[in-house]
């Protein structure tokens, strides 16, 4: 299987784990990964709160270098990336003026008939039965909570088909390798992303909902498959300790993670250490020979990596 | 070429259809539709830049069918005829047996080579190659890289064009008609039993090849295809006196895929565009 | 009598005078289409060219025209002649495929009743025919008594020369008298110019008469199922020939109470030709019409006025939209003559 | 063709601009007039005197009147030439008055448009052809779909007329949903105690055929003479038999398998049942998918116990047609299914809600059942889950409703209403409870209806909260409402105990293709559609088929009653005559010349199009074309226009009538 | 002196609105110029292209048509195909070279007799500017009566 990759600019920046353990684990799943040549912004950033042609343009561009690469599909594992390119094939193909400005604007005609899939949607592709054959690790001692965030189901219609308010298709991804996963009621909420920035109490208040809700239903670890949400639900921990006492912290890891792990890919490799929030406790976990746990009154605060907490500071 | 042969032979000995319409070489080398009956008939069938026609103009002649499937050899603008007449009563899918061709460009003179400057118009815009839908397909194309769309700039130019200088354009091209209908005939979507240019009670255009009976009938031939073309241009390449009839057929499909984003000919499930509306459709000149 | 030659420029120079005489020139120009030549310095003269897409029948039986006009009253109609374009018509430049057709269609409209309207351009014209250098797959004047150098029709015959002069000679009366008439722009011939020879000879390709014997038996044959089959019944072949001369009479009103009959080519092809009012159609099928086209041609119209009526200039072929060719269509008829004649 | 040709000076109100004589004197002259006078008052005795002298001494053959427009006095004329022995339609008026002596001043621009107006109608006339009304026998019957209040509304009046009624139902029981409310707003009087002497009115009524557990299958005719064949589907119950005992659904072994449509799922049935105690008919039927005799072949408890041997495992699906005149639909509304995938695949669901997956979240019908004294909790208000008394109850209104991202734009009208009555009925049974109405504008337009939502408010302290609600979930057995009070532009949060949704009311799911069966048409969302939105509220495109209750529109129960006896009367109407008389205005095909490409039936507004085989002699198919159903037929003449070669006309307005008024144009 | 130019208009009308409508226009005496000639038809459903061609072909200089508004329709939906018809009619005979200067749409319904009375004369005064059609005019010299040939009036 060949596949275009449009890593977007957070899998090179923030969200490096995200693209290394993508990586791990598809090299093991026979998935060659294409990235597309001279890859340029998805328009996700500040072009489509200011410019709305070119929150169009922009994917376009991408995509035509896809067209050109000789690609039918294209990985975008960023949820903002998805989104962006989706809705702008999307409004090409309904909106012909639009097309036509986009047209002038990158002196090229647009083709469609590129198919942009995000983490999910490939997994799905892949098959969840591929994804339990390379099982090799017994992951089913901790309890996951899917956290899908705003981007991932939605334009609803043209975005992953899945339900818009309350989605399972990561769920069952985790279910096929073994993982056992929450009910939950904060999948969607909002994580304060769009103020990630500027108002970081209003996000560490999100954040802290949506994660007290997580550990109330039992989970060990948040997955997420949005760059945006890892950092605001992993980073702003550092912040929510400040500010809430009582807050425990909880790993949050990239659904291609918790994939690798289950493959048995090397943690390193997997970028695991590179968490503000360690992910030690939970990998102690999953080797444990301890039962499934249920929700336990006391569970021993996982303690704050170090070298995160220092470069938290210089951030 | 072998494969295409080889289909209709199957086809036909097989009994999947009771003849195939398609093409023959005759002994000038030219193409010209051809009806092959029997598997050894198959064996002249065949397939190149040069067939032009489209066949699906012979259909409505079966429309009554009840013996056995009716064999046809399509290009993908052809199977646009196709579905139209099927969508508009004039032949069953289940009474067809399509054999689609990849088709690489047909030749505008078929006493010609086939090369840049013999290449039919609407190859020049013709978005695929393969034919959307078919019950078998044979490969004939062959790369080839398709001139510039000139007509497009031509009514572009007539587009620019003052309405009195339009009409003088027009007058002088209608002006040539002879009144042969040839366009009518080989136009798959002109099935009618009496063409309108023959009701004569009452007479609604002149039959009389004058300036008036040639404008009107080009009107309204025009007009009959507004939305209805699927863009064959048989009548432009079938009008003895050249003039340039599918400027008109072209420019209602334009109209037609502007205004209400439809394109003749398409889907087999898409209503038509004549016989439905939208409230929404367009009204500023509506006072 | 003296042979006679004329230059290209010489011949531009009478159809100027001509032109200034308000006579109607018709000639081919650089489109190779018949027209009337207002700009003398349009008119070419090619051996070499293929045979213009239609012909120019339509100066003598025009597309359309009007017979009479009407005006209604309260309780009475004025009927109106037309006005009869008597002009004199100088055809320059014929190929022999192309005169020869104006004697034979002329039998049909003397035949019962006289037609004023051909007959007044008939004889009111002069044509000027040139021998032709030109054949490709479609030509066969040879197998219909006709032949390159042909002068049936012509009343004055030209024969290509080197450096754009013609051999000019007579051909009926009218034409002697025309020669006369312009005698000063021809010269006589010192044999200076020499003849251009044609490259190639006009094959043959059937034998008449045995394709006669056989369409004469041949009313009902199998043959007829499959001759016509393709074709789609559009009258491009009959409007384009120099010898189909049928015509439809309607009427057309301008108004309320005002109009005109007018006569207009009609074409056998058209499944409305024969159609009766009661609906019943004697030729229901293209088969059949093209059974039709065929035998008109080749038998009926021989048995009536024993002339053919086609003289094998190919153009019905060449513009074919389903490329069928009435050369096949006689040589297939040929073959299956001499097959019948074998048993 | 002989023409007389009148021109009336209407007084002066013509003459005053239009010189009437030379309009007279001109007309003399057009080819085909034999006769041409003016006088001072055509549509008064004398001067249709004249006309009708004129006919009987020139022997005319088509009479033209200039005189007002054709909408006053054409059929004034039409009916003296009758009577003089001209065909009522060879007569063509030119209006030369509205259009011409009044809204002009110049009189020789008047008079000669006047000769125009002429000119056209005279032209126009000599292509006219005699035409005769088209008269269609009544069948004095009628049917009504649905029995709900609306449908016994309608069977009532019509059969207290006189007049025989078929009422069809595919419940088990008559009464629809109007039988599950618990009490009714703005009165707050029971539901079931004015519904149910209602019900049994119809049972009992001479003139009433009911036919429950039955649908409607086809439908063939036109107005006055429809053919219906409904399909009665089996209740394995022999209807004459049962005396509605009830001793069957009480030994029926699997009591808790079936959940009761009745109390919308709060409750269980048994297999064989009836959906209520008051079920009208009192027969109970057998619900096959449960029925462990349908499942195992054994059991037959309800066989053994029936003194009557009424079960009958064997029985079929039967179909019977009924000839009736005149169809009332009034097959009702259903709520729309918020379930997470709703079984309507045009609507999304309200996921975030969390119906069907928390069991305190309900919908309106569900709360009616729990406020019913007849209900699943005997009255009682008790929530589903663990069945203890909510205390703090959250009604959200417009869910669905006047939402577009969720497949509709429209307002369900009642929701209003009965949420306020739902608090009301809370607040009077829970009397330390807390009820909070999430709503977007409150629509209480109706009699006495605006007070009644005053009284939730004011005496019944029921907290009313402008804004929507954003979710729900549930933490600790409690429902979390997250909602925004836009008024004071805060996010709130209420800890529920229930939350009842007022859902949108919709089309019933099968209302589409009851409208194909029907040949009626139909909105976006399945709701039918009426002839004329102000004129023609009840009545449908097509002749004879009427329209009654929230099959519509959404609707209450005094406007569905309403529209009920409206539906009968017109009904009436239809019977009130033998004949029905229709103008001869309709289309026409050349089947000669129709190549059966269909457009016109595409653009058919009545489905007049039918497809008509073409066979010679032997019986071989030579073509389909079309052919009009002359029933149907309402000569909008849309087909003639789209009709490429023309084989189809519109007789009264045929091409050559209007060509000749084009054509006269010429001489304008 | 050479006469002003009058247009020829005609109007092709629904019977159930613009044609009521126009007679409201009447009923309340509100003024309009004389150059305009309604045809009824039951609903501009029925109204066919060719009757356009054909209005032409009779001299007309200037051609209007009316109907309901949209939803209005007597009949429902004529209206509807009928504006699908004309948005595809329309913009052929502006690529012929009929622009719209020629050709004039409106809704009007029964109710606006005076929106018909300002159309109507809007329309004629915009063809009036435009003046004679005299290209279309041109095409039937070819069966009009020969001014040459009237002479030789025979009498049936």
């Amino acid at each position: 299987m060949k596949l275009g990759y449009y890593p977007g600019c957070s899998l090179n920046g923030t969200a490096k784990e995200f693209n290394s353990s993508l990586k791990e684990v598809f090299a093991a799943l026979n998935v060659d990964l294409e990235e597309l040549n001279d890859w340029s912004c998805c328009g996700a950033t500040s072009a489509h709160v200011t410019s709305h042609i070119l929150s169009v343009a922009l994917p376009a561009r991408n995509l035509l270098i896809a067209k050109k690469q000789g690609l039918n599909e294209l990985l975008a594992p960023c949820a903002a990336c998805y989104s962006r390119l989706v809705s702008s094939q999307q409004e090409l193909k309904l909106d012909e003026k639009m097309r036509m400005k986009v047209e002038d604007l990158l002196e090229e005609k647009v083709t469609n008939g590129l198919q942009i899939i995000n983490l999910i949607q490939i997994f799905q592709k892949i098959g969840l039965d591929k994804l339990k054959e390379k099982k090799q690790v017994d992951i089913s001692k901790i309890k996951a909570a899917c956290y899908y965030g705003c981007l991932l189901v939605r334009p609803v219609d043209i975005a992953l088909p899945d339900d818009m308010e309350s989605p399972d298709s990561m769920e069952a991804i985790i279910k096929s390798i073994g993982g056992k996963t929450v009910d939950w009621n904060f999948k969607t909420e909002c994580c304060g992303a769009a103020h990630s920035i500027a108002h970081t109490d209003i996000v560490e208040k999100l954040c802290k909902g949506i994660i007290d809700n997580a550990q109330k239903h039992g989970a060990d670890v948040i997955i997420v498959a949005c760059p945006m949400c890892h950092s605001n639900l992993d980073m702003r921990q550092l912040n929510i300790i400040k500010h809430y006492p009582d807050h425990k912290p909880i790993p949050v890891l990239y659904l291609s993670q918790l994939v690798g792990l289950s493959m048995g890919i090397d943690e390193k490799k997997l970028g695991l250490g590179v968490h503000y929030i360690s992910t030690k406790p939970l990998l102690e976990k999953i080797k444990s020979d301890a039962l499934p746990t249920e929700v336990k009154k006391e569970v021993p605060a996982p303690p704050v990596s170090n070298d995160k907490i220092k470069k938290g500071v210089e951030a | 070429m072998n494969e295409l042969k080889q289909i209709c032979k199957d086809a036909l000995s097989e009994k999947k259809a009771r003849f195939i319409i398609g093409y023959k070489e005759d002994k000038n080398k030219r193409i010209k539709p051809f009806i092959a009956k029997t598997p050894e008939d198959a064996e002249q069938l065949t397939f190149n830049h040069h067939a032009v026609n489209n066949l699906a103009v012979y259909l409505p002649r079966f429309k009554n069918n009840v013996e056995g499937k009716i064999g046809i050899v399509v290009k993908s603008c052809d199977l646009k005829a196709v579905t139209a007449l099927i969508q508009e009563n004039q032949i069953k899918r289940d009474d067809l047996f399509i054999i689609g061709v990849n088709c690489s460009g047909v030749v505008l003179d078929i006493a010609k080579e086939f090369n840049k400057d013999n290449t039919q118009i609407k190859c020049k815009y013709c978005q695929a190659k393969t034919p959307p839908y078919y019950d078998a397909l044979a490969d004939e194309s062959k790369d080839f890289e398709m001139p510039d769309d000139d007509q497009a700039e031509l009514m572009a130019k007539i587009d620019k064009m003052t309405s009195d200088e339009r009409l003088e354009f027009w007058n002088a091209e209608f002006e040539k008609c002879i009144k042969c209908y040839a366009c009518r005939q080989v136009c798959p979507m002109c099935y009618c039993e009496k063409c309108i240019v023959e009701k004569s009670e009452p007479q609604w255009i002149d039959t009389s090849s004058t300036a008036r009976g040639n404008f009107s009938w080009n009107i309204i031939r025009a007009f009959h295809m507004a939305g209805r073309c699927i863009g064959c241009h048989e009548c432009e390449r079938a009008c003895p006196m050249g003039i340039p009839l599918t400027l008109l057929t072209r420019k209602m499909g334009m109209v037609a895929s502007s205004e209400f984003g439809y394109r003749h000919g398409m889907s087999l499930t898409e209503p038509t565009l004549i016989g439905t509306y939208s409230t929404s459709d367009k009204e500023d000149f509506i006072k | 009598m003296e042979e006679l030659i004329i230059s290209i420029d010489n011949l531009k120079e009478i159809a100027r005078e001509l032109f200034n005489n308000d006579c109607r020139v018709i000639g081919t120009t650089a489109e190779n289409k018949f027209k009337v030549i207002d700009d003398p310095e349009q008119l070419i003269l090619n051996p070499n060219s293929v045979p213009t897409g239609s012909s120019f029948k339509e100066f003598f039986f025009p597309k359309t025209e009007p017979l009479f006009f009407y005006k209604q009253n309260n309780s009475s109609i004025d009927l109106i002649d037309p006005v009869i374009d008597k002009s004199r018509i100088v055809v320059i430049g014929a190929k022999p495929c192309d005169a020869a057709a104006l004697p034979i269609i002329s039998k049909v409209f003397n035949w019962d009743y006289k037609d004023d309207l051909f007959n007044t351009r008939n004889d009111n014209s002069l044509i000027i025919g040139m021998s032709c250098h030109y054949n490709d797959e479609f030509c066969f004047c040879n197998d219909v008594g006709g032949s390159p150098e042909n002068r049936k029709g012509s009343d004055v015959f030209l024969k290509p020369l080197a450096d754009n002069y013609f051999k000019a000679a007579s051909v009926t009366p009218k034409g002697e008298a025309f020669i006369k008439e312009y005698q000063k722009y021809f010269e006589k011939d010192l044999g200076k110019n020499k003849p251009l020879v044609r490259k190639e000879e006009n094959p043959n390709h059937f034998d008449y008469d045995k394709v006669k014997t056989w369409l004469d038996n041949n009313f009902e044959n199998k043959f007829w199922d499959t001759a016509g089959e393709m074709c789609l019944g559009c009258a491009q072949c009959a409007f384009v020939c120099p010898t189909c001369h049928c015509f439809d009479i309607v009427d057309e009103q301008n108004g309320s109470c005002a109009g005109r009959r007018a006569k207009n080519w009609d074409a056998c092809q058209f499944s409305l030709f024969t159609k009766h009012a009661s609906g019943h159609n004697p030729r229901d099928n293209q088969e059949k019409r093209y059974r039709q086209r065929i035998s008109h041609k080749f038998k009926y119209y021989n048995d009536k006025f024993d002339e053919i009526l086609c003289t094998g200039c190919g153009r019905c072929s060449r513009g074919c939209p389903v490329s069928l060719d009435i050369l096949q269509i006689v040589e297939e008829i040929n073959s299956l003559s001499q097959k019948s004649n074998a048993i | 063709m002989k023409i007389g040709v009148f021109v009336c000076h209407c007084g002066e109100n013509i003459g005053r601009t239009v010189n009437c004589p030379e309009v007279s004197k001109a007309c003399a002259s057009f080819p085909g007039v034999v006769h041409s006078e003016d006088y001072k008052y055509m549509c008064s005795d004398p001067g249709q005197n004249l006309i009708k002298q004129a006919i009987r001494e020139k022997h005319l053959d088509a009479v033209v009147v200039g005189s007002c427009s054709p909408h006053m006095h054409e059929k004034t004329f039409r009916k003296a030439c009758a009577s003089a022995g001209i065909n009522s339609y060879m007569v063509e008026i030119a209006n030369l008055r509205e259009h011409c002596s009044w809204i002009h001043e110049d009189i020789n621009q008047a008079t000669k448009k006047a000769i125009d107006l002429m000119r056209f109608a005279v032209e126009r006339v000599k292509f006219n052809q005699p035409l005769e009304t088209i008269k269609v026998p009544v069948t004095k019957r009628s049917l009504v779909i649905g029995g709900g209040i609306s449908g016994i509304q309608a069977a009532l009046d019509i059969a207290n007329a006189g007049f025989e009624v078929v009422l069809v139902e595919k419940e088990p029981s008559i009464g629809g949903h109007m039988s599950q409310l618990s009490e009714t707003f703005p009165t707050l009087d029971c539901s079931q105690c004015i519904l149910t002497p209602r019900m049994v009115e119809v049972y009992q009524h001479p003139k009433i055929k009911l036919l429950s557990y039955s649908e409607v299958e086809h439908v063939e005719g036109f107005i006055g003479n429809f053919k219906v064949t409904i399909r009665r589907k089996a209740k394995s119950v022999k209807e004459e038999l049962c005396t509605g005992c009830g001793l069957c659904a009480e030994k029926c072994p699997i009591k808790k398998k079936a959940l009761s449509e009745f109390d919308e799922g709060l409750s269980n049935r048994p297999a064989i049942y009836v959906p209520f105690p008051q079920a009208v008919p009192n027969v109970p039927v057998i619900d096959r998918s449960v029925c462990t005799y349908f499942k195992t072949g054994k059991c037959e408890m309800c066989k053994k116990v029936c003194g009557r041997e009424a079960i009958d495992f064997t029985q079929q699906d039967t179909f019977v047609t009924e000839d009736v005149g005149s169809i009332i639909v009034a097959t009702g509304y259903k709520l729309y299914s918020i379930d997470k995938k709703p079984e309507d695949s045009i609507y999304k669901g309200y996921g975030e809600y969390g119906y069907g997956k928390f069991k305190n979240v309900i919908n309106g019908l569900q709360f009616e059942r729990i406020a019913s004294a007849s209900g699943p909790t005997s009255g009682e208000m008790l929530r589903p889950s663990d069945k203890t008394v909510p205390k703090k109850i959250v009604f959200i209104q417009c869910v669905g409703s006047r939402d577009e991202s969720k497949g509709f734009s429209y307002c369900s009208k009642i929701c209003c209403m009965y949420t306020a009555k739902h608090a009301m009925l809370y607040k009077h049974k829970v009397h330390d409870g807390e009820a909070y109405v999430f709503y977007m504008d409150i629509r209480s337009g109706g009699k006495n209806y605006e007070e009644f939502v005053r009284r939730a408010i004011e005496e019944d302290h029921v907290n009313y909260i402008r804004g929507r609600v954003s979710r729900i979930y549930e933490e600790d057995g409690k429902l979390i409402v997250k909602g925004e009070d836009t008024i004071a532009g805060l996010p709130v949060v209420i800890e529920a105990d229930l939350v009842v949704l007022a859902t949108a009311m919709i089309a019933q799911q099968e209302a589409p293709k009851l409208a194909q069966t029907l040949n009626i048409s139909y909105d976006k969302y399945g709701y039918f559609q009426e002839a004329h939105p102000k004129l023609r509220p009840v009545e449908t495109n097509t002749g004879g088929v009427f329209l009654a209750g929230a099959c519509h529109s959404p609707r209450d129960i005094p406007e569905s009653v309403a529209m009920g006896s409206a539906a009968a009367a017109k009904s009436l109407v239809l019977f009130g005559a033998d004949m029905l008389e229709r103008e001869p205005i309709i289309a026409k095909v050349d089947a000669t010349t129709c190549a059966g490409c269909f457009y016109c039936q595409k653009v058919c507004a009545y489905n007049a199009i039918e497809k008509k085989e073409i066979r010679d002699r032997l019986g071989n198919l030579q073509k389909v074309v079309a052919f009009v159903n002359s029933g149907l037929c309402q000569g909008c003449g849309t087909c003639n226009a789209t009709c490429p070669s023309k084989s189809i006309e519109l007789i009264g307005f045929k091409d050559d009538q209007i060509f000749a008024q084009i054509n006269a144009f010429a001489e304008v | 002196m050479e006469e002003k130019f009058e247009p020829k208009i005609a109007a092709f009308v629904c019977n159930w609105c613009t044609y009521t409508g126009a007679d409201l226009a009447g009923t309340s005496r509100l003024k309009q110029e004389a150059n305009a000639r309604l045809i009824r038809v039951p609903c501009t459903g029925r109204i066919d292209p060719v009757f356009i061609i054909k209005a032409f072909e009779n001299g007309a200089d200037g051609v209007l048509i009316s109907g309901c508004h949209p939803g209005d329709c007597h009949y429902n939906a004529g209206n509807f195909h009928a504006r699908r018809r004309w948005i595809l009619f329309k913009n052929l005979l502006d690529f012929i070279g009929i622009d719209s200067s020629r050709l004039y749409f409106s809704w009007v319904s029964a109710s606006e007799g005076k929106k018909w009375v300002d159309i109507v004369d809007g329309v004629i005064d915009a063809v009036r500017a435009k003046g004679p059609f005299k290209q279309y005019k041109k095409m039937n010299k070819e069966i009009e009566i020969p001014v040459a040939a009237e002479e030789g009036v025979s009498v049936k």
